[in-house]
């Protein structure tokens, strides 16, 4: 099976074929690669150096944290490769954005409303957690479609506090 | 004396503090809120008592339920650790006057320290350099504030009266957006300490925030145990500390030591407690405040001085001499501490909640982890997000960041986000390594992606293993699916009773 | 000089070498078994490589491939830890004929110090008091050791001449159970060293087993760091250690130690070391045997020196001289060790594999913890039962035993059993506290039960908590029962599916 | 709920009533008791006293591992101990006892034979497990009725090695 895992700029073509060898970028390298303890840890031996990752599958793509470094990987496979290439500009930066709580807490204030323009970075929310305020802000540049909190409401992890679209 | 303790916290100093009551032979008693029925101080203590539900007003705040409790079940003293009621002069005077110790210092010297407009009024009175800011005694109004703000000039600190932690504080570049940032100084420090004043100060550039640690006894005895470097902070939030600090020199750290105990002596200081300073490039210091309780950094200093702070400050409270004197104390090799926070550093820091998951300490020689945590703890979202401390000492301090190095790097918290990435690039940090930082270091210099250093082939490494964890999704994706095609168990089972009831 | 550091070992010990080396800026290389995939020494290492299947023979004794993973990797030197080929000299030799550096003594004075009855001849030509037993080197034919053991007189003990750790080793108190006794050791010591050779030794009662830490360097420098008490032993393991003795007082310390030096010197030993000796109760002394090799309970005298043992060995590896003098070297304070083993203290101390399903570690102030484990590692019945060592540091040894009682209590380890209630009624009892022991003791005058205090109220909670469980289960099935009987969801959906599909 | 515990010759009786309360002997307790992240390990709070144990039910009863020591308890609920009282003497000292292997090993040796009679703590069989032997005893006083194993066999966690009659 070959893959091309992306990352910034960069491109890294990878083929799996067996358990212990993979291709990389047309270089041959032995592997063990296997998850530790049921844990999203994973422990890679390559050519014989030890690496060890805690490797996320989140809506963008991979979250591979490795020695303090974070990388946000996407993996294709040829196939979904192709589509992709074949279908155009993406549209993330038009759709709806919907922003969610990040954690449990108490909203202390709103700083927006509904139908008003907000652009990137503008903050919108303070949430309190942990006992400490923080400022949610805007991804990008939009109106407010629709506002489904206000100060003072206790939020859940994941609750969609409003829209941008 | 007391033989009984009742311990007035929660997470890891709790369990520290019941630590050090168990190795002095003294009993530990606990108190906890709704949400902490199965934290560790609950589960080490030989008492607990449950306080009430769990945002803290409702229970780690209620001084007047754990005195309370402390008498029904016999506890001599009360240790209230750090935050929650640990400088609350009411709630140490409301200990005394049940006929219990108050593991601290006096209630006046807290009164006299805890609000800080006074506390600079008596120190400068005893000859201590202060930060330049608003003077006279606290309550100012809004109007008072901004009154006075152009005169100490921009850019400059609002911070709690009642303050501690860098809760309530709040920096100001200008007058236009002073009026808001009181509004959430006062708002936040209503929050952490129900009190809402707050004061200015000149906000120092290019400076450290060094800080001494001192011990009191009630027979007029003061030493103090040599200096903790606290300069990398984020949001006036300690990150990281060590003892010694790699910017004072052993005259420096004798001057500002003495000034340190005559701060203390001021104020007629008992127990353990802190002076912080800030220290500019031409080392002049400026007394900046003192904590009048344990502080979360204090390990570096136990690592350093072989000297158990908690301990001493029982031994304290039971009216025993000071063991050793200013003399005795030597500062041996070097102490670094990681704060480790239940926050995504890759997220502006946000905290982070869950079930831990699985949690493997760095352990061997020369580290301490000081810790409320096991694997199946929930970090809730009630309390802050402090869930461990990772402490390691070195012969020198080239040796101690080795060893840092390496046990952040066997650290593994699953269930949450941790900030030991954070931690992981700040030493790894030229700068850190080579002790060049200051206060502002993390917010204004300090990038998560800053070390370029085999980055390349790091990112091939994940870009490999992403790819193999996706291949594995993808295989046992398209196995379950083949296999529920063939599954017939059910239907060949279901045929049978069928037939059987037929 | 070498940058990269081959660990031939697993465990615990590994994990501590790699530790060592990171902390030194080298390169650590782990070789691993089939069972060991998955173990901390494989994670923690910057270079892991498959030795072979589980069985140590095809795996941590082939010399032969981990030298060769050595060359092709790139190590400039190999660290055998202890146990698997740390004493064999073959080994070392076959390392140093690689043009490699063998992190230990040199293959001389392994061979010297190996077969211990060479050991017995040598210590005794450099007027070192031996433990009476058989004369002469190796190799003793059954009738010959029969024929010799009259004459030593009974009890007396087996001994593997390569032997170590207590195996290969049997007591013997008459001539007839001898013949059997000495195949039963032969087979033992075969298995662990490959090599049956045995010896005898006279069975000194009444006695204490103290043993001093040597680091000899290439510039002719011998110091000694001190004892370590071991009496406290089953089955001739080690289960518990501290330093210093309680049995020494400064001048016999400082006898034994120069006795210690000499020793070593006999031998032209290099890097580090233990001299073992039996104590009598009138401080008369005799040579047990050495140790060529890092010991299990270093760390105990890591904790009282400040001296990294490990790391010396290394320093000592690369040609340096020593950094400390014999009289730089202070004992502060007081270290102990339980050796945490897999293996049930209820029932005959019957090793346990299993998979770990909990670790939760003591953490604070004075503790280290060694270990090789985490929740989620299978403890395979290949190796040593020895998981973790537990060591607590404190200012006096009253101090020490009340922390290692409070880590005991705290340590958690689910899924195997392990002899932590051995060490906490070890430590509970008067014997020990009043250092009261001998080597005999665990095994003669030990017992499980023996603490009384307060025993009938643990009882009562003992009975209460069974209750209470038995209880829950109880529920539990009936309301599973309750559940499954109304649950009535699978009918559903086969009625709406054959409505759909009709 | 009542139950009778019973350890050593001491009988504990235990009246569980609520979720907070329980009667022992007797006399009142407030409790609170809970299993900590699921594993065996028990936390109960009795009057404000804090303990906890580790709780495993066996074939024999429960065994609790309390600040270092283990309780062997039997619990019975009133029917059961009727139950119990009225059945007459138990049996366990005259059925078959089946020796099972307390570990993964290689049988080192065998010292008894079909048919051989021994005795209570008589050796019969030496095991190698974890590069210790191990020896396996007579629990009581019978006959070696069957005997499944031999010196050089490699056994699994609880196979059974042999039966005493």
């Amino acid at each position: 099976m070959k893959y091309v895992a992306s990352l910034g700029g960069q491109e890294v073509e990878i083929e799996i074929n067996g358990e212990d060898e993979i291709i990389v970028d047309g270089e041959r390298y032995a592997i063990d690669f296997r998850s530790i303890a049921g844990q999203p840890v994973y422990s890679l031996l390559i050519n014989g150096r030890s690496y060890e990752a805690l490797v996320q599958l989140s809506e963008e793509g991979s979250e591979v944290l490795l020695q303090g470094q974070l990388f946000l990987i996407s993996v294709d496979d040829e196939r979904q490769r192709r589509l992709r290439q074949t279908s155009g500009p993406q549209l993330t930066e038009r759709g709806e954005f919907h922003l969610k709580s990040p954690m449990p807490g108490l909203i202390i204030s709103v700083s927006v409303r509904e139908g008003q323009e907000v652009a990137r970075g503008d903050r919108m929310i303070i949430l309190e957690s942990m006992k400490m305020q923080n400022e949610l802000k805007s991804p990008r540049d939009g109106i407010i479609r629709s506002l489904r909190v206000k100060s003072g409401d206790n939020v859940e992890h994941h609750q969609v506090l409003l829209t941008v679209g | 004396m007391f033989n009984k303790v009742l311990i007035a916290n929660r997470g890891e100093i709790a369990v520290r503090i019941i630590r050090a009551c168990r190795e002095l032979g003294l009993i530990p008693v606990a108190v906890f809120s709704e949400a902490d029925r199965e934290s560790l101080h609950v589960r080490y203590a030989e008492e607990a008592y449950y306080l009430g539900p769990s945002p803290s007003r409702e229970s780690y705040l209620r001084g007047d339920k754990i005195i309370q409790i402390a008498k029904t079940c016999g506890a001599g003293a009360i240790h209230p650790g750090y935050g929650f009621l640990a400088e609350r002069d009411d709630f140490a005077l409301q200990v005394e006057e049940a006929g219990l110790i108050f593991i601290g210092p006096r209630p006046s010297a807290i009164t006299a320290m805890g609000d800080k407009a006074v506390a600079r009024a008596t120190v400068t009175a005893a000859g201590v350099p202060v930060v330049p800011g608003t003077e006279g005694e606290g309550n100012l109004t809004d109007e008072e504030i901004i009154a006075v703000a152009p005169q100490i000039g921009f850019p400059l600190l609002i911070k709690a009266t009642a303050g501690g932690g860098g809760k309530g504080m709040r920096e100001v570049q200008n007058i236009e957006e002073l009026p808001n940032l009181i509004s959430a100084a006062r708002r936040e420090a209503e929050a952490a300490f129900g009190d809402g004043n707050v004061y200015l100060e000149k906000l120092l550039l290019d400076v450290r925030h060094i800080e001494f640690q001192i011990l009191a006894d009630e027979h007029g005895n003061v030493i103090h145990l040599g200096e903790r470097e606290c300069s990398l902070q984020r949001r006036h939030q300690k990150l990281l500390e060590e003892s010694p600090s790699p910017f004072l020199d052993e005259e420096l750290r004798q001057r500002m030591g003495e000034v340190a105990c005559k701060a203390a002596q001021a104020v007629d200081y008992l127990n353990a407690g802190t002076i912080e300073f800030l220290v500019d490039k031409d080392q002049k210091f400026y007394f900046l405040e003192m904590n009048t309780r344990l502080q979360v950094e204090h390990p570096v200093t136990e690592m350093v001085t072989g000297i158990d702070i908690v301990k001493e400050q029982i031994r304290i409270a039971r009216g025993r001499k000071l063991r050793s004197s200013q003399e005795d104390i030597r500062l041996k090799g070097w102490a670094i501490e990681c704060r480790i926070n239940a926050e995504d550093p890759y997220n502006s820091f946000l905290p982070s909640t869950g079930i831990i998951t699985q949690s493997i300490l760095p352990t061997g020689p020369g580290i301490r982890v000081d810790t409320g945590i096991y694997a199946g703890f929930a970090i809730s979202p009630f309390y802050d997000s402090l869930i461990s401390k990772l402490i390691c000492w070195g012969e020198t301090r080239g040796e101690a960041i080795l060893r840092m190095r390496r046990a952040l790097e066997e650290y593994r918290i699953l269930g949450v986000k941790t900030n030991i990435p954070f931690h992981q690039n700040i030493i790894a940090s030229h700068r850190f390594m080579a002790g060049q930082f200051d206060t502002r270091f993390v917010e204004e210099r300090f990038s998560m992606n800053n070390s370029e250093e085999g980055k390349e082939e790091l990112a091939k490494i994940a870009a490999i293993m992403a790819t193999l964890v996706e291949h594995r999704h993808h295989q046992k994706a398209s196995q379950i699916f083949r296999k529920s095609e063939r599954d017939t168990s059910n239907w060949k089972w279901l045929g049978r009773w069928e037939r059987v009831n037929r």
